[in-house]
Formats: C-alpha cells, structure tokens, sequence
C-alpha cells in the first residue's frame, strides 16, 4: 500500500511516526517547519499513550495538556491565540520560556548532514547567497540544551541530505561520538529525521543517520538515490507503520478536527 | 499638588529623533503585536540605514522595512512567513548583498537584550558552540566560561535607540495591556529603556488609569518604561493584536504576492505605506469593517 | 486515552529523598509565602547540615531550621526580621560559629539561580565589585567581562536538592497559583527543576484544573516544575499566604521573644514543632479561628 | 526649636527631608532598614513636587503612583501586600525588578565610613563576629546602578560612623575620586546620609561626608563627637528646614493618615 493509496495523509503520519517518540510525562516544544505536524504529534501523543505529556508552543509561552478538554482545532501556527482553547494551563512571560525542560522539540532545515548537523543560514556565499534561509531561530539554543530533538525535513533530495552543509547553524552530532561532550552541550542531539521518503535515526555507536523505515510507496533504492549524505542502511528497512483504526480516529476527532493536517499543501 | 504628565503624543512627537543607522527595535513576533502603523509611519519618513532588531521572529514588519529601503542590517533571528512561505524582502535583498545579516539565535539577541536591561557589560548564551556563527558574526565571541572553562558564545549588551511596540490597551501614562501573549515586548522595553533609548508604543485602545490600578497583576508593561503612547485603533493590521484580533492572512498573502516582482513591490508600498499620509487613511483604504469582524471572531474557537 | 497522574502526596512522599548535608531553598520572602508547615516537618525529621537558600529575604523560616539544628551553611542576601529586629537564631550561630555563612548580593543568587535555570554554567553580576564578598566568599570570582574586560563578579550555577514554596492555590496536577506577589519562587522552581532537583509546594486549597485553564495568564508557576502539592491549609502560618492572609505579627514577636534565650528557643520548638506531629495538630494546638479572620481582614484597606 | 518641641516626630522630618531630594519623573525603592520612611518620602513627593515619580516596593515588584488616588495607609513594610492599595499600577514579575531603572534606592548600614562605603555584613571577626549583620541585602547591586541614593542610618555614634569598616558590603565612593568609574560602577554613588542628628553630603571634588545640616536640638559639635568618621565641616551649617503646614497636612492625610511614622519606636 502506497501513502498515496493509504487512508492517512501523509502529514498525518507524520504525526503519528513523531508522536510514538514521545514519552509520558515529557515537556517539549513543537515549532520548526509545518509546526502543524509536531504540534499534532504532541496532542496525539497526549491523548493515547503519554496523558502526562506537557506542550510549550514554543515562543508563544502557552503551557498546555488536552487530556480531559474539549476539543480544539489545529492551527497552522504555534502562537495562534486560538491555541489558548487548546488545553492552555500557564502562559509562561517570555524569558521562562528559556527556563523550563526540554526532553524534546522539533527542528527544520534547509540542509541536514549525516550526523544531524543542520544549516537554516544559507545556500552558497553568504554574501551572496543563492537562497538565503530565515536564520538560526532557536534551533542553536535547543539543540544545545534538549535532552533529544526530531529533525523534520519537508524535502527528501541531494540538496538537502547533504555530507557537507554550507553552513552549521546547529550542531547535532558534529564530526561524530564525543563531540557534544567536548563542547559541553547538556543535550543528547538529534534521535530522527523524518521526510517525505522515510524516517531515519542515529547509529548508537557512530552517532551517524541510520534508515530506520521507508515510508509506503517509497523503496530503499529511491531513498537513497535522494540522499547526498553518507547514511547507514541496514539489511533490513522495513515499511514505516500506519496509525491503526483508533488512533486515526482521534487524530481526526480531536487532534485535528478541522482536517489541517489532510489538506496541508501536497499533504495527498 | 501637581498632575501627572501624560505621554499620549502624536507621531512626530513620538518618532522625532530617529535618524539614518540608528537601531530599531520592533515588538511582537511573527504576525503577532507588531507595529504595523509605526513601521509605515518610519517609511513614510523614508528613513535609511536602520539596524533593524526584532526577536523570536519577524515577517511583514521587518520585510516591508527592507523593501523600502530602510535598512541596512538585519537582527532577527528567524525572518520568514511561517506556513505562509519565505521573507522575499529579505531574500532578495540578502541575495543582493544590499542588507547585512547580523546571524544569530535567539538566544543571542535576548542575552544582549537583558545585558542592557541589567546595566551588565555583556550576556552569555550556549547557543553558538559547536556551530559557524561566530565566524559569520564577528559580534558574537567564543569564550572560555568564567568558572568551568566551557566554550560559551558571549555578546555585548545591545542598545537599541528606539523601540516600536503595538499593544491591545494602554493609559495616558504608559502603562500597557495585552489581550494575549506580550512575546518579548516586556525584555524590549526593559533593555531599550535601560539602555538609554526611546520606547514607544501604539495601542488599539486608550483605557482609564483605573483600568490598571484595579488589577495591577494584569499590566504587561509599567509606564516608567514607556515614552510615548500613541492610540492607533487596528494599529497592528494587517498583524494580529494578540488576541483582540486575529491578523489577515489574505492581506498578509497579497503582500507577499506582490513582492514576486520589484514593481509590485514598489506598487504595494505606494497603495499602502506612501499613498495613505495617515492611519486613519490607511484604514480607509485598506480595512473593512467586514474583515475587522472577522478578525475579532477569529479569536475564539467554538 | 490515559489519564493524568495526580501529583497529590503525601508528606512522606514529598520529603522521601531529603538527606542531611543537602541543598535546600526556601520560596517567599521575609513573612510572606514561606512554605512554614513544610519547614516544621523538616525539622521533626532531624535533617542536618542543611544549605539553607532563601532570595531575596528570610526570617522565621531559616531562623528556626537554625535554631533547631538542621543548617551547616546559610545562603540568604538578607536574614533578619525588618521593622521588627534582627533575626536571633541566625544572629546567635554565626557569632558561634556554628553555621558557615555564604555572604552575598540579591544577584549573586538569582544569577546563580538563573545559571541553573537556564543550564548554563555560571552567572554575572556587576554586585560584589570594589567590596570585600570575594573574600569572604570564595565562591563569588572576581572576572574580568568576556567583552569590556570590567570586572565582573561570576557565580556557578547553584542546583538545590529540593525546593519547598507555598501558594494561595493549587490543582492535583502541580499548577500554581498566588494571590499576591510570588516573589522569587518561580526562579526558584526553574532553577531547582531545571538543575535536577525536586520541588514541593504547600497551597492553601486544592482546586480544580479547570480554575488554571479559564485563566492561564494568572498561572504562576506550571505543573511541569512541580514534584508534589499537598494541601495544607494556612500552610504559610504564621507567615502570610500574601494576598489571602495576612501574617500573625504577634506570632513572630511571640518567636522573637522565646528566642532571647536557649531554653525559650527550645520550648518554642517543642511547643510549636515537635509537639504537633501533624498540621492539623498544629492548627488545632496554635491558630485560633479568631487570629484566621484577622489576618484574612487584614489584607485589605477601608 | 528641638526637635523634641517640634511640629513634627523626628521620622516625620525624615520622610520629609528625604522626599525633597526625589526629582519629579524619577523611579526608585524605598526599602533599606525601617522602609516606612523612605515609603513616606517618596509618596510625599509624588504628592507635592513630583507627580509623575514611580515607585517600585523592592523586591515586591509593585510599581505605584499615589497621584490623584484614595490616600491608603502607610505600613511598616514594602513588601506588605496592602501596598497594592497604595496606586499600585503594575506588578513586575520577579526577574523584571532588576530589569527596571533607579534613579535613587534607599539604604541602611552597621558601619558608615566618610566615602559613604556601607557594611552590613559583621561588627568582629568574621568568623565570630560581635554582630552579625543580616547580610548584603540588594545593596551592592542597587549601589553599583542607581543613579545616586541615600543612606538612612538608624544611629549616630562613633560605632556607626567610622574611618575604616570592619567589612565593606556596598561600594559607595571606595577611598575617593575616580573609584568607581575605575571599576566601571554605572551608578552615582551615595548622595544623602540621614541620622538622627543630622544630614549629611558629599563633596564633589573629594567625595567626602560633607554636614549638610544639623536637626533642631542638636550641634555641630555634637555631631562631631558622635561621628568616628573624618567629615567635612562647612563653616555655616544650616539647621534642618522642618516642613511647612501644608506639606505636614499632606503627610499626615494622605501619606501616613494612620500615623505610623509619629509613632515608631524613638519617634519622639
């Protein structure tokens, strides 16, 4: 069954691969790119299997938890007001923000290498840049300090699976194993990259991007042929799974009742 | 007994000073509490060179600037229009090489920012270690932390000459209210004023003082950090004051639309910055009050 | 769908961990919001060799953990008791030599405090140049700025082992909520939180979740930095709850006065701590209704 | 006239004196040791000379402006909660206090030396001292940015005011010209100490304590032999001005109308 073919569209699983790392009890941030996907991976996961999980709408200060709420649409953006419907218990002032628990956020990327390094600055001279990105965001702060973070890439191409950024606007593993340690950084780096193609994590030992599953209608060979960067493929790369019946369900009742997710911008 | 003074002022009381390379600093993030009728206002002044700060996030304010030809540096650590696409003022312009990009995170500018709020030399961020910005921006130094001799980024304070903020109420004094979230206009001002510089704000709404007094836990921002409070109804169109009203994603769209080209750019700037003299023009010209109801509906969720 | 899990504990359970030779910070400040029923429990459990923190100002709090015993080393900008004298078991001990004193500014604290919050090695403060705390504090490092090269006082981040507050309110759930000012006690949790501690706060009542959702600009300190609530009613006793109840200054004068000598120190502990193994005990035993209706009236004016 | 026979209680005369220095405009704390008093002077001030003066209570964050509200009591403490009677217009978060402008703060201190240098750290040896202070407070800090301030010194005796401080806790002018800037200290510097005999300058060449004025009912000379510290002795010093009719009127209805400053403890 391809994802075309399948009954979820493929933002939506998106949301249900990312909110299968989430724990119980956990406190993170949705944000990066399309922060409709992690902010619905973070209510899904609230609403199956982590009720303890906690959402910081990143630099909009909303502290929020579904369990038990009416439901409240998705919205495109995390500092939506609306998201103040969405189970908001505490709205943090705007420094707190940088004083509470990471276990986890969400990052984007022009260009991500195989060791989770990503650049957000720029394609080409940076005094004349052939695409100039919109900058480092926080994405330097909450690699630094999060105890893991997901990598969400809205392209699968050479460009931008690369063995060699352009620029590193944030560090993930850097050259490989000990490189965060030597540095100081208190966070554990990056544990997935999910694609269009596929979603990949971190080899424990070399600290390098491992295939972990090929999403449905997508090969191995096709992955790769989409991939510049030097990546681990194990012999066997299974079919990433789909969310069952019940957890659909909820993603479209009260995660998403609005249908966000299904009708973002190539999202069939 | 005396009175006290009130700091409602008119535009060119507000920006008078503002000069050619000066540092601007610009409240609200994204599409959210941003000055949109100060910004105009500046351009209309065709004022050049600024260094232009916004943090988390700027969009149409800090791009319209550029586009204008109002700024000669960027320090914002994310420019773009979210799910709405890339900044393209600040594409072409970076592309150009006609702005320079101060690169940084967040972290970065709110560690110059509160450096300045606390009267300290510098601030200290983690972000940076391990990546290309301090050779991209000479500004921000590797260092050796004071007590474990971990690699830190270190930034001097950063004080911005005026800073341009939009909120949902205000009094004659200065004291402001938000209906939503205040991002990081409270650290703007606090740094701004601290600093040495001017802080002014717009607000939808001029309330009593009262309106204050008889909830002070509720009051975002003391009027001992504002210098000027101008009543701009809808002041942050086509941005959202957060949550009083939603900001126009068409409006925001068509912007973004025009600006695929140097001329619709141009052609923008004329029917909704140069064209209109006044606020109250603007709103004539371009806000219906079809579209205002909308917004204020867009608030709330069933 | 699961469901939450109540953070409502036991005594036991919130205290499970304490260890003599700790770090232990203490939220509100002078007479407000100081977490007393919390203290008195720790003091019948005989821990020792505490490093008391407490910022901006202790009095009862820390004054009686000294006088019953259970601190090594004080780390409190200001002890004593304003407009109503010096604090006499702090007084007492330092001049014995009994406790190590760390002398400090405000800032040295917070910056400390912020360190830790923000997982950050170290703070500054301008606090501590051209005076003698360097010496008498090893660990406040006179620096030279990363920048400027002025000198700086720098501060490792300071991790409490745990964290006791008291609020007017609180949900099962750890959200709190003050009627009056919080004073520095949600740096306190962020930075206990933040630097792998636990925090536990007391609240005057249990309400419900959905008293923080239809207000959560009023939350002040969320569920995701709290460990344990339990519920203990004028918790804060004879402390102010600041904004529900005022404190018993007859209270504090009756401590002051038992505390002008050691057996009158001792008497005052037994009677008011060892004697009353439970809050209700203490309530019944201590605070009369009367007093209770006093110091709810007397947080209001005419 | 003493001021035993005078209109006004001696802490009266104090709030008074002190809220002549307050500039219209200004914002800073009272605080320091008996707060009641500098609390009275600057609410004096905003009632008389300067309108548009802003008070910020210390470390409780509440920002007030008496001007053209019902007169509330005056407490004993900054950090009573009642104070939010007291046209309290903002509640800063606790972080923001030091975030804020001083344009003058109050302090107290054991020790006093001639360059305005403030202990209140010990009276002894550190390790056993005679008397403990209650710590630095927020002195240092407060000392090191506000614009200028003022010590209010609850005794005046040659215990008090003395040539060499057993432990230096805030920096006023360290041993003369030049100290502070060469320590890069952004404030003033002291401006203003009050005793209960006199006030006291400095000079600005030497920044020296300079007898500015003498209370009724005491002498220079008395003052000189309570006063173990070298200060600077004009050849006229002037008696200190009482308050006028009205502005007692003032103080007396509106600043303090429940009299806690004619009746602290000494008052009379």
């Amino acid at each position: 069954m391809s994802i075309e073919s399948s009954p979820v569209a493929w933002p939506e699983l998106a949301a249900f691969v990312l909110s299968k790392e989430l724990g119980d009890g956990e406190i993170g941030s949705p944000g990066g790119a399309r922060s409709e996907i992690p902010l619905a991976a973070a209510r899904l996961a609230q609403l199956t299997h982590a009720p303890n999980l906690m959402i910081i709408t990143s630099a909009a200060g909303f502290v929020a938890n579904s369990v038990g709420k009416a439901p409240a649409p998705l919205f495109h953006s995390t500092m939506d007001y609306r998201n103040i419907y969405a189970g908001t218990e505490t709205v943090l002032n705007f420094m707190s923000v940088f004083n509470t628990p990471r276990d986890w956020f969400f990052a984007g990327g022009l260009q991500v290498d195989s060791f989770g390094n990503l650049n957000m600055t720029a394609i080409g001279d940076i005094k004349a840049p052939k695409l100039k990105g919109p900058g480092g965001a926080g994405l330097s702060y909450a690699s630094s300090v999060a105890r893991r973070y997901f990598i969400y890439m809205q392209q699968h191409s050479k460009l931008s699976f690369v063995n060699k950024l352009d620029y590193v606007t944030a560090m993930g593993y850097g050259s490989g194993p000990g490189d965060r340690e030597a540095l100081g950084l208190v966070g554990g780096g990056p544990a997935l990259v999910f694609s269009p193609m596929a979603a990949m994590d971190f080899c424990n030992v070399t600290k390098r991007m491992r295939l972990r599953s090929v999403h449905p209608g997508h090969t191995v060979e096709e992955v790769l042929d989409n991939t510049g960067a030097e990546i681990i493929v194990p012999e066997d790369v299974p079919t990433t799974a789909l969310p069952d019946a019940e957890t659909i369900e909820i993603l479209r009742t009260k995660v998403d009742p609005s249908g966000v997710l299904q009708n973002l911008k190539g999202a069939r | 007994m005396g009175t006290r003074t009130s700091k409602l002022s008119s535009i060119d009381l507000a920006l008078d000073g503002l000069e050619d390379g000066q540092t601007l600093i610009i409240g609200g993030s994204l599409f959210h509490n941003k000055p949109m009728f100060l910004v105009r206002e500046i351009i209309r002044r065709q004022i050049k060179d600024l260094i232009v700060v916004s943090v988390p996030q700027a969009s149409i304010d800090v791009d319209l600037l550029i586009s204008a030809g109002c700024v000669a540096e960027v320090r914002v650590p994310y420019m773009g229009f979210e799910y709405l696409g890339l900044a393209p003022g600040f594409r072409k312009a970076a592309s150009d090489g006609k702005i320079r990009v101060w690169e940084c995170d967040e972290t970065h500018i709110l560690a110059a920012l509160e450096a300045s709020a606390r009267k300290l030399p510098s601030g200290i961020a983690k972000a940076g270690v391990g990546t290309d910005v301090h050779r991209l921006n000479p500004d921000l130094k590797l260092v050796k932390d004071h007590i474990s001799g971990e690699p830190l980024t270190a930034v001097a304070a950063l004080k911005p000459d005026l800073a341009i903020m939009h909120a949902a109420a205000g009094d004659k004094y200065g004291n402001l209210r938000y209906s939503g979230y205040s991002f990081a206009d409270l650290m703007v001002a606090e740094a701004t004023r601290q600093g040495g510089g001017k802080v002014v704000a717009s607000v939808d709404e001029v309330v009593p003082n009262a309106s204050f007094t008889k909830d002070p836990f509720r009051t975002n921002i003391s009027c001992m950090l504002i210098d000027h409070v101008i009543e701009a109804p809808y002041g942050a169109y086509p941005c959202s004051s957060h949550g009083s009203y939603q900001f126009n994603e068409a409006a925001i769209v068509e912007y973004l639309n025009a600006s695929k080209t140097e001329q619709g750019t141009l052609d923008y700037i004329d029917d909704h910055v140069m064209s209109v003299p006044s606020h109250d023009e603007y709103l004539d010209k371009h806000v219906n009050l079809h579209s205002l109801i909308e917004a204020k509906a867009k608030t709330y969720v069933d």
